[in-house]
Formats: C-alpha cells, structure tokens, sequence
C-alpha cells in the first residue's frame, strides 16, 4: 500500500472491519499506533515514528521536526515579542499515489491546524524570546518534514514539533548598554543584520554567548498542545483514533471525514476540527472529546518522558566527551529513545 | 417583488386557470410549497421524482419549491433548478464549442448538451450519411454563439443530454431576441412553438431559453421547404428561419398579410418585457398567459413595459379579463 | 456566453430604428436606484442598482498619512508625495470583481466574446482615479492636507462590482460620487508643540469631504453602426465598436474624456455625443443630487440589499 | 480598560441577554446572471453569496466522474472592517474559510446526482462585525437553496463564546476581540447534527458541552428564520383566483 493507493475491494473491508470494531493492524479502535522519538544530537531535531513495527505494510508515518532560532527585529504588531514560524513540508515522493492537488491541500489543512495548536493557542513563551524590546527578538522556526506519511500526518507532527520545542536550547544572550568595541558573535546564528545595525548605531548591544561561555537555555513552554484525531466510517457509525493511510482513504469516499482535537493536559481545548464529514450528535462530538482528553495527557507524558531520557543521556554522553577529550573524540553520540504509548 | 406581491395571488389553491389541467403530460402545481427537509404527503404507493429523497421511509424534499404529482410520480421543483431534460422536449440552445463530429450546446442544464454532427438534418436531403466533407464544414453549419432550436433525444450515462435537430421544424435561429427564464417557470404545453398576435412568433423552450421572432411569411415557409428538399445548402441560405411549426404557419397564412416592420419589432419588444416581467413575479409561463398579457400591452409603447408599476398594472388588467372571460 | 450573428445584427437593426431589444430609445437610460450610508465600517459609502443591469458598492475610507513612509493606516504611500507636492490630499481608486462575476463567462464580461473583465475594471479604475485627482472634479484636494507637504488625508475608494449589466464606468461615477457626499472624515487639528507642527484626530468631530457634490456625472456614448446609445445593455455594448466616456459638471464643462474601443470616428460624431452629453449631465446632475442629499441624512443601513 | 461582556443585570453591550441571537435579514435571487444568490444580515455582519451551477466545469480536468465539485470563493470587501486592507490574492485565512465552507457543503449537497459538473460558490464579506464564519454558513445555505440544488437539509451556523462560567451567543466584533474563546457551529437542523465545528482560543473541555448546546440553539433559532424565509420566497404566484 506504500505506493498505491488501496483498491475500492480494501477499503470496503476497513468499513466494514471497522464495524466490527476490528483494525487490519490488529489494535483496538481507540489505540494509537506505537510511537517512537529519535533525538539527533544537535537540539531541537527529533524524529517521530509512528508504528515503525507496521512500515512494511505503508501504515507507518515519519516525521522530522527540527528548531532553530535566529535574533530579528520583532513584528511591527508585537513589538515585545519574539517570533515563532511553523514550515510543513510533506517529502517529494510523498504517497506517490495521491494527486498533487490533493497534496496542496492535505498540506495546507495539516499546517493550517499546526498554526493553531502551536502558535495561536500560545504554546511558546514567545514574550520570553525579547530581547531589546521593539528591537531585537528571537526568531524561531520550526521546520516539519514528513518523511513517510501513512496516515495521521497531523499527530505525528504536532508531537514531533512539541518534541523538538522541548529539546531545543538557544544560546544565551546578554545586553550591553555600552557602545561594545569588541562587539563577537560567537555564534553563527547571531552575526545577522538586526544586532550589526543596533551596535553600530551606537545602541545597546546583544552579546551571544557561546555554548562554553554560558549554557544554552530551553524554550519556555506554556503548555504542550497535543493533537488528537478521529477517523469516522460508516456515515459516523464507527470511529478510529489515529487512522493509518489506508483507513483515512477508506473513511473519505468523497470528503475527508474526520475530526481533530488540540488538547493540553490540562483539559484545554486549543483547537477543533470538524469540516463537514458525517454529520453527528453532540453526544458524539463530547464523547471523542473526552476520549481526546485522555489520550492528549498520555501522548503528553510520552514526550516529556522521552525529551528527558534524551537529557539525561545526552548530559551523561557530554560528561563521557569531557572525559575522553583528550583523545579528541568528536563521534557524536545519537539517542534512541525507544517510547511505546501504551493503550 | 413586495410590491407585486399584494397584487398577485400567491396561493397556490388550484391549478392555474390558464391551461387544462389535463393537458398532455402536464402535472399542475399542487397544494403546496415544500422546503428542504419537510417530509412529503404520499399515499402508499409512489414514485420518487426529481428534489426528494428517501430517508428511513419517508419522503422529504430536497429543494425548496412547488411539489408535482402526475400520476405516482411525485416531484419537486425549484424555481432557479437547471434544467433537467426529458426526452422530446422542445428546447432552445446555443451552440459553446464546435467539436470535430458534434456541438456543445448550452442549453441551461447542469453540463452542456451535445448534439452530434450525425444528429442534424444534412444540406441537401434529410438521410444523408454525414462524411468528412461535412465534419470540416461544421462551423458553416452552426457557430459559436448560435442559437437553435433542438429536442431532447436521450441522454448520456453522466447525465449529459443528447440533442437532434432532425425535423423541419428545428434549426438555427435569426431575426429575433433570446431571453433566458427559469425553466420551472415554462409550462409544458401541446405546442412550444407559438404563433402570437401581430406577426410575432416564439418558441418556449422548455429549458427556459425563450425565442421571440418575427413570424415568417407564408412565401417564406415555402421557400424554405423547398431549399430543404435540397437544391441548396439550407443553412447558409439568408433569412432561413424555421422558427414556427409548418402547421402553425399554416394557420396564420391566411391572415397574412405584410405587417410593418417597426410594429412587428415593438410586439417582439413588448413580448419580450411581458415576459420578464412575469418571470420576475415568478409567474409561471403559458402560451396562452404570454398571449394575454402582451395583448393588454399593446396599447403601451414597448419602453413603458419597464417600469414595474406599469407592468403590474398590465398583469392586473389582465388578470381581470381572464377572470372575465372564465364566467 | 457569445452572441450570435443574428442575435447582434437584430439588436444593431433596432439601434437604427430607435427601438432597442428593450424597448428604450437610443438615448434613454435605465433607472438607478441609489442607496448610501449601507456600509457602517466605512466612512462613506453608496449602492448603486441599475434596472436588469450592472450593481455596484462603492465604500469610501479615509486614512491620515505621513510622508516619511509610516503611515497610520494600512495602504501604500505611492503617490502621496506627488499629491502632496502639488499642494493636495490624494483619492485612490480601485475597481475590484465579485468573484461571481469574474467567473461568469469565462473572465469575460458577460457576452463571452466581450473584453476581459479585469480590462474593464482596471479602466474603470483609472478613469475614476484620473477623474477624481483632477482640479476639474470639483474636490478640494487642498483640503485633504493637514500639514503642509508632509502629512495629508488620502480617501480611498473601494469600488465592488456585483453585477455587471453593462455601462459601468457611468454606474461607478455615480455611486463614487454618492459615498464620497456621504463621506464624514474625522476632523485633524493642526498643533503647534515646541515649535514642531503636530496634528490632533477628533474623535467625535466630523467634517464632509468639500466639494464632493461638486463632483460631476458621466454618459458614455455608445457608437453601434452610425448612431450612439447611451447605458447600454451588455449585448448592446457587445455591438459597439467605439465609446467615449464624458464627464459632465452641473455647469455643463466637459470635466473628463477617454475613448475606448478599437473604432475610429470623426470628429461630428464626437461632437454629437459631446453636445449631448452637456445637454443630459446637468439634468442627471439635478436628479441625482436631489437623491443622494435626501438620503444624505441617513446613517443607518436598512435592509441594506432590498429587492 | 476592559469592558464588561456581560453587565451584572445581565445585558450585553448591544442590550442583548447571552443567549440572544443578533436581528437578522435575509434577500434572495438578487441576481439574474448566477444560479443563487443570498444576502444575509447578522447584526452588522453582512454576506452576499453567488452559486452558480450545476454546469459544466470551467476547467474540465476538475471534473469528477461520480459527482459534482463544489469550489468555494471566499473574499472580504477592502471596505469591510476597521481597517482599510488591499484586496490580497492569497490569504491564508481566507483560504482556511473557503476550505471550511467547501467540505461543509459537500457534505449538505447531493452532489452524486451531478457528475461531470461543478457548483461554484462565491462569498463576499461586505461588512464584518463578528461570527463571519457563521454568516457565511447561513448565506451559502440560502444562496444553494435559492440556485435549486438539492440537499439533504439546511445548514445553519451560529457562533458563541464563554466568558466566566457562562456562554453567549452570537458574537459581534467588539466580543471577539476582547478573546474570550469562539466555538462556531454549523449544524443540519432536522436531525441535529453538527457538520462543522471551528474554535479560537483556549476553552476548556468542560466548558465545550454548555457553549455548543447554546450554539446548537442559536442554530436552530437560525433555520426557523431562514426557513419562514425561504417558505414565503419560493411560492409560486397566480395569476386567477381559483374559479369554484
């Protein structure tokens, strides 16, 4: 199914499986596929797998979501404010079988909601990221490639994206009132236009700290959105959570028919999506909501989990680096974290 | 609208008084207007019709508008619906796209119509195997932007409709104005092509495209026989107008006499008015309706019809005489 | 949709017998129903509804702008320098489709063999531009400045195209000139603060764009064979191979002209429509003005799209 | 300096109580030249939307063989809001709204009885004054059912929001932008279904159930209108008075 997509044979027999409550993966209609982080050694890059065990069969999806911030001057509107800038991209070979309209559009509803979950709902401390009010502020982008799309692209990549928020460290900086006349970037990332001109205009200065000078610091985090989305069959008569490629195409004869919750562990509604679809009750709408809830606090703790195993091997990887520097070993050591979310 | 609405009878108690009621193959409008979603009064047995659907037995509309019953058939049927097509109605058409063996014809229904190049009566007799000759010629025999009049034939399996011009009575259009109404405005009638009053003909077309012309002669009607028995290309021969049925030409061939031009040109102005006025109080349309009101009208310079306090006031006047008549 | 030969030769036929396909005389026009005040978020606005023709909304905003390149309100700064070195605010004019009526036809007006309708708002839009930044519109430009070459009002004239039923440019005058007389600015008071010239927006004080009912009308001649229509249908315009647009003040001076269409024409021809055209503008003035001012009062929109 | 919502006695701001919708105005038919047309009026918010179809599709590769496709225009008059805002080709917000509208109606229309054919729907927002969204339900809902295309029920929208511990219905500019979370629905109201919901700002789960049950309401206070409209529109007139 990698490559093309399900015949009308297969998809009838998703519905009508699905009205039996069966999945052709074998879960429950209510459980997530296995998920697992892959954590580069740079912060802010992460790779999410979602049923890794089932790739073979094209029902597994990969995404790569990758941090980097960079010092601009901030947005007119906000001028307090750092920024954060949200990039999907859906890899070329993308599920080959689908239109590219199709594509433009699956990619266009995916970032649309991304927006919301993680920008509007104010997911990042974004006040945080000033640094000369009106003048200079962080700019942070978050670049989200979908490697393998089998299906539930816009799970895997809010948990990717949040995975990523949570493991990147921007270097420090500190103003300097005084005209500096040794005015270093020391990192690569600071020698841009905004800091160059407020220096030689005699303003205060940023100074960026390497990452020996002073450690890198964490994003701030307002909450963890985390999405959650249903599939409908049989004109709403049976749901799945996380459905794979096959039972997203077999749930859309026409229309997508589909609905997505952004929940944080609090019990937030960030963002809903419903457009058109099967019509169904409130009853029903409630229902997946809590079952959303529910879901949303265990994803959550998945990916605190695994952004702190992450930590922790990476600061013991840096103290075995620290102690092995005389041998000059520059290997960089990549973490797998392995993180099942059980049902 | 609010204006003409005091001043017209908008119940729709009865079937209006202008048609027999028993007229071919024409189902009144009955009792009532239905609105999406109202379930329908059926007995036991029916038929499903166009703008219902079933749902969990019962009957619902699926468009807001006038509910039809002929026989088990039960309908409903929007005022601004396309139009849907039944196989031999007279409709008028104009032709989108000159393809390599057919025509598109744009005749108000949901995809363009198609008349094939094998479905036209052919210069120079009537069974006629068409060749390439003719396929090079096809834009010589309609172009872009013509007007025709056509019947429905069939229909493709997307629902597109087929379309034959293989009678005497169709063809290209000239000398005349087209206006476009609703086609759940137009009543089926006996005849759609209708010779009125003071040398003006139209056809109705069920479709909504309506055809107003001066009508021909009766030297006219001859002639053109007798071009299409086959002496020459029919269609490129100047003032062909096959707009009026031969057998209703007939009729008026006796009172023919030859009417000045300018008169003619205001009836077909006066007609034209009338109709759009009706339509725009969503009045259904009749031959005979079309007939009376423009017959009230004539006492009126045509410009005058565009004001709409004088167009009501033609249809009251009208509506009083038919009344009149009817006791 | 095209038309058909026959279609066009029966409508051209009636041009010369005086009696169009709806019945008027070449020089009759349609009646206009005119309604202002029917959009609350902007300053002035105007609907303008042709009997079975072209409807349009006119919306008129004003924005205060300073010359060094921040301005208050959103837009761009282009050309206000220039209006501003010439000792005048600045009107902008842009003509814009309902996507329905740009869709119709393929992006052709109406009669699909008709010119493009984004050729014929973009003239439309230039005409009135041209029209309304000229001294000979009647507006007091001079007005629109509040300080000296460096800040000054522009109005910004949105004109939406609902329906296109021919005869657009008269319409669009007609509905422009009908939001801009029902325009209320807020009133700018020039302050003196150490010395430096500074400005004051009140918040409740409101002035009339002056010399906005000086604004003239236009009737575009319509040439079809060898005579001229005026407020054409879309058919009849279909027919026409040469127009001439002519903008009228009440004291009857020909305000603006432009020529459109690929026909040439001599110069009796013009001179008719010219004749005409200062004969028929004053009484259309008359007319309008008596409606736009007795509507004038009216701030709230009722029913804004009454049938 | 934060104005109340909701006064201590219980009014709005317009004098409205928290469950009361705006007044609002319904035209049809206002073209001749588009299959359907509509204006609605809600409170100050006003729409004006164009069906055109079913036809032939203007580009025919989009047709599809099993039905008809549904393209949504979605554009916001320069003149609309507070602010004066260039028309912009390409606005992600819009386009969001258009592909909301879009999947709202496929799922209304009975879009398999047209194959080969397209419907194209066009929204103008002429004024926006709060619940655009919802506006634009209603009006494309008039404007299909005006253009005679069959569906299987109305759709009608309303919006509301949740402030303290109460909800309110139907907000206008001035209560969307004092942030206080929107939930808007769009609901088939014979058989109470929702089609389509949309949400800004953080609510919270349990407060999701009391803001849409009020929607919900809104919207069936919506058809009722819209109904009685479309029912006096769509009757037929005679020209005799029955002869007995």
């Amino acid at each position: 199914m990698s490559s093309t997509a399900p015949s009308n044979a297969e998809t009838a027999f998703i519905r009508t499986a699905a009205a039996q409550g069966l999945r052709l993966d074998g879960r429950a209609p209510t459980a997530f596929r296995p998920l697992k982080f892959h954590f580069a050694s740079t912060p802010g890059a992460v790779e999410v797998h979602l049923g890794a065990a089932d790739a073979a069969a094209g029902n597994s999806t990969k995404v790569q979501a990758v941090v980097s911030a960079e010092l601009g001057r901030p947005a007119i509107l906000a001028p307090n404010e750092g920024v954060l800038a949200i990039a999907l991209e859906l890899a070329p070979d993308f599920s080959a079988a689908q239109a590219s309209v199709h594509r433009n559009e699956e990619e266009a509803s995916v970032s649309r909601l991304l927006e919301r979950a993680l920008r509007r709902s104010g997911a990042v401390d974004l006040e945080s990221l000033s640094v000369i009010a009106g003048e200079v502020a962080w700019h942070v982008r978050i670049d989200i490639r979908v490697l393998d799309a089998g299906g539930n692209i816009l799970d895997a990549a809010c948990v990717a994206a949040l995975a990523a928020l949570l493991h990147f460290r921007r270097p420090d900086v500190g103003v300097e009132h005084t005209p500096s006349t040794d005015f270093l970037p020391s990192a690569g990332a600071a020698a841009d236009a905004a800091t160059a001109a407020l220096a030689a205009s005699g303003g205060p200065s940023v100074r960026v700290y390497g990452p020996d000078e002073r450690p890198p610091v964490p994003l701030t985090m307002h909450h963890l959105p985390v999405c959650v989305t249903f599939a409908f069959f049989n004109d709403g008569h049976d749901v799945v959570l996380d459905p794979t490629r096959g039972e997203e195409i077999a749930a859309s004869p026409a229309t997508p028919d589909s609905m997505a919750f952004v929940l944080n562990a609090n019990g937030e509604l960030c963002a809903l999506r419903k457009d058109g679809g099967c019509a169904m009750d409130l009853k029903r709408v409630l229902q997946c909501g809590r079952l959303a809830a529910l879901k949303a606090a265990d994803l959550t703790k998945a990916i605190k989990d695994a952004v702190a195993r992450c930590e922790q091997a990476m600061l013991s990887a840096t103290k075995a680096r620290a102690a092995a520097k005389g041998t000059n070993d520059a290997s960089v050591v990549a973490v797998e974290n392995p993180v099942v979310l059980e049902e | 609208m609010a204006r003409a609405s005091h001043l017209l009878d908008s119940s729709l108690d009865s079937a209006d008084g202008f048609t027999d009621p028993h007229g071919a193959g024409a189902g009144g409008p009955s009792a009532d207007t239905v609105t999406p979603g109202q379930a329908l009064d059926v007995e036991t047995t029916y038929l499903k019709g166009h703008g219902t659907f079933l749902e969990d037995g019962q009957l619902l509309s699926s468009v807001a508008g006038t509910v039809y019953r002929v026989n088990k058939l039960v309908s409903v049927k929007a005022i601004h619906a396309r139009y849907s097509g039944e196989i031999g109605d007279v409709v008028v058409g104009r032709i989108m796209e000159v393809g390599s063996n057919r025509w598109c014809v744009d005749i108000s229904a949901r995809q363009s119509a198609i008349l094939l190049l094998s479905s036209v009566n052919l210069p120079t007799g009537i069974h006629r195997r068409s060749d390439e000759t003719d396929e090079a010629k096809m834009r010589s025999y309609f172009r872009e932007g013509d007007v025709l009049s056509c019947e429905v034939q069939g229909f493709y399996q997307d629902g597109a409709i087929a379309l034959h011009t293989r009678s005497l009575k169709y063809g290209k259009l000239a000398d005349g104005v087209m206006v476009a109404v609703p086609s759940a405005l137009v009543k089926r009638l006996k005849s759609h092509f209708v010779v009125l009053d003071h040398g003006v003909s139209m056809i109705l077309g069920l479709n909504g495209y309506v055809w107003i012309s001066r009508t021909p002669s009766a030297q006219e009607q001859k002639a053109q026989a007798h071009l299409f028995a086959g002496h020459h290309n029919f269609y490129d021969a100047p003032g062909s107008t096959p707009t009026a049925a031969p057998k209703a030409a007939e009729a008026v061939a006796g009172a023919d006499e030859p009417l000045d031009p300018h008169a003619v040109r205001e009836q077909i102005v006066r007609v034209r008015n009338c109709i759009l006025g009706l339509v725009e109080r969503k009045v259904m349309l009749t031959d005979q309706l079309i007939a009376a009101v423009s017959r009230t009208a004539r006492s009126l310079p045509a410009k005058q019809l565009l004001d709409p306090d004088v167009m009501d006031t033609v249809i009251l006047e009208t509506r009083e005489q038919l009344q009149q008549h009817d006791e | 949709m095209p038309l058909s030969t026959a279609e066009r030769l029966f409508a051209a036929e009636g041009i010369a017998a005086s009696l169009r396909i709806d019945g008027r005389d070449p020089l009759d026009a349609r009646t206009v129903e005119l309604e202002t005040g029917v959009i609350l978020q902007a300053s002035g606005s105007c609907r303008a509804r042709v009997h079975r023709g072209s409807q349009v909304l006119v919306g008129a905003k004003v924005a205060i702008e300073t010359l060094d390149g921040a301005s208050l309100g959103a837009g761009t700064s282009t050309g206000l320098g220039a209006a501003l070195g010439q000792g005048g605010g600045r009107i902008v004019c842009q003509v814009v489709c309902d996507p329905s009526v740009a869709a119709t036809g393929g992006g052709r007006c109406g009669a699909g063999s008709g010119r493009p309708v984004d050729d014929l708002t973009g003239e439309c839009g230039q005409r009135l531009s041209e029209l309304l930044n000229s001294a000979a519109s009647g507006i007091d430009l001079a007005s629109l400045v509040v300080i000296p070459h460096r800040v000054g009002w522009t109005v910004y004239v949105d004109v939406l195209v609902l329906d296109l039923g021919g005869n657009l440019f008269d319409v669009v005058l007609l509905a422009t000139k009908g939001a801009l007389c029902n325009l209320r600015m807020p009133r700018a008071t020039v302050l003196s603060v150490d010395g430096k010239q500074d400005y004051d927006i009140s918040s409740h004080e409101t002035e009339r764009l002056r010399g906005a009912e000086a604004i003239p009308l236009a009737v575009t001649c319509y040439r079809v064979g060898r005579r001229f229509v005026i407020d054409p249908t879309l058919e009849e315009e279909d027919c026409s191979d040469l127009s001439l647009a002519i903008a009228v003040n009440a004291a009857g001076q020909v305000c603006y002209m432009s020529k459109s269409g690929n026909g040439a024409s001599h110069g009796s021809l013009i001179k008719t429509m010219m004749a005409f055209a200062t004969r028929r503008v004053p009484e259309l003035l008359r007319v309008a003005d008596h409606c736009i001012l007795q509507q004038g009062t009216r701030t709230r929109a009722i029913q804004g799209f009454k049938v | 300096m934060r104005r109340e919502i909701v006064s201590p006695e219980g009014f709005r701001q317009d004098g409205r109580r928290p469950e009361e919708l705006r007044r609002s105005h319904f035209r049809t038919s206002l073209f001749q030249q588009v299959d359907g047309s509509a204006y609605v009026e809600q409170g100050n918010t006003q729409c004006l939307v164009t069906v055109s179809g079913p036809r032939e599709p203007q580009m025919r590769s989009k047709s599809l063989p099993d039905r008809a496709v549904v393209t949504v225009e979605y554009a916001v008059a320069p003149f609309s809001a507070g602010e004066r805002k260039g028309p912009l080709r390409t606005n992600r917000a819009h386009t969001e709204v258009a592909a909301s509208l879009q999947a709202t109606f496929e799922a209304a229309i009975m879009t398999t009885l047209f194959p080969r054919s397209e419907i194209m729907i066009c929204v103008q927002m002429v004024q926006l004054d709060g619940s655009a969204l919802a506006t634009a339900i209603n009006a494309v809902s008039l404007a299909i059912i005006d253009a005679g295309i069959p569906v299987t029920d109305y759709v009608t929208a309303c919006s509301a929001g949740y402030i303290g511990s109460d909800p309110v219905l139907d907000l206008n500019y001035l209560e969307e932008s004092a942030g206080m979370p929107q939930l808007t629905l769009a609901l088939l109201p014979r058989t109470r279904k929702i089609v389509t919901m949309a949400m800004e700002q953080k609510l919270h789960l349990d407060h999701l159930e009391p803001t849409a049950e009020m929607c919900e309401e809104g919207c069936l206070q919506m058809y009722q209108q819209m109904n009685a409209y479309i029912a006096s529109a769509s009757k037929l007139a005679t020209l005799i008075t029955p002869s007995a």
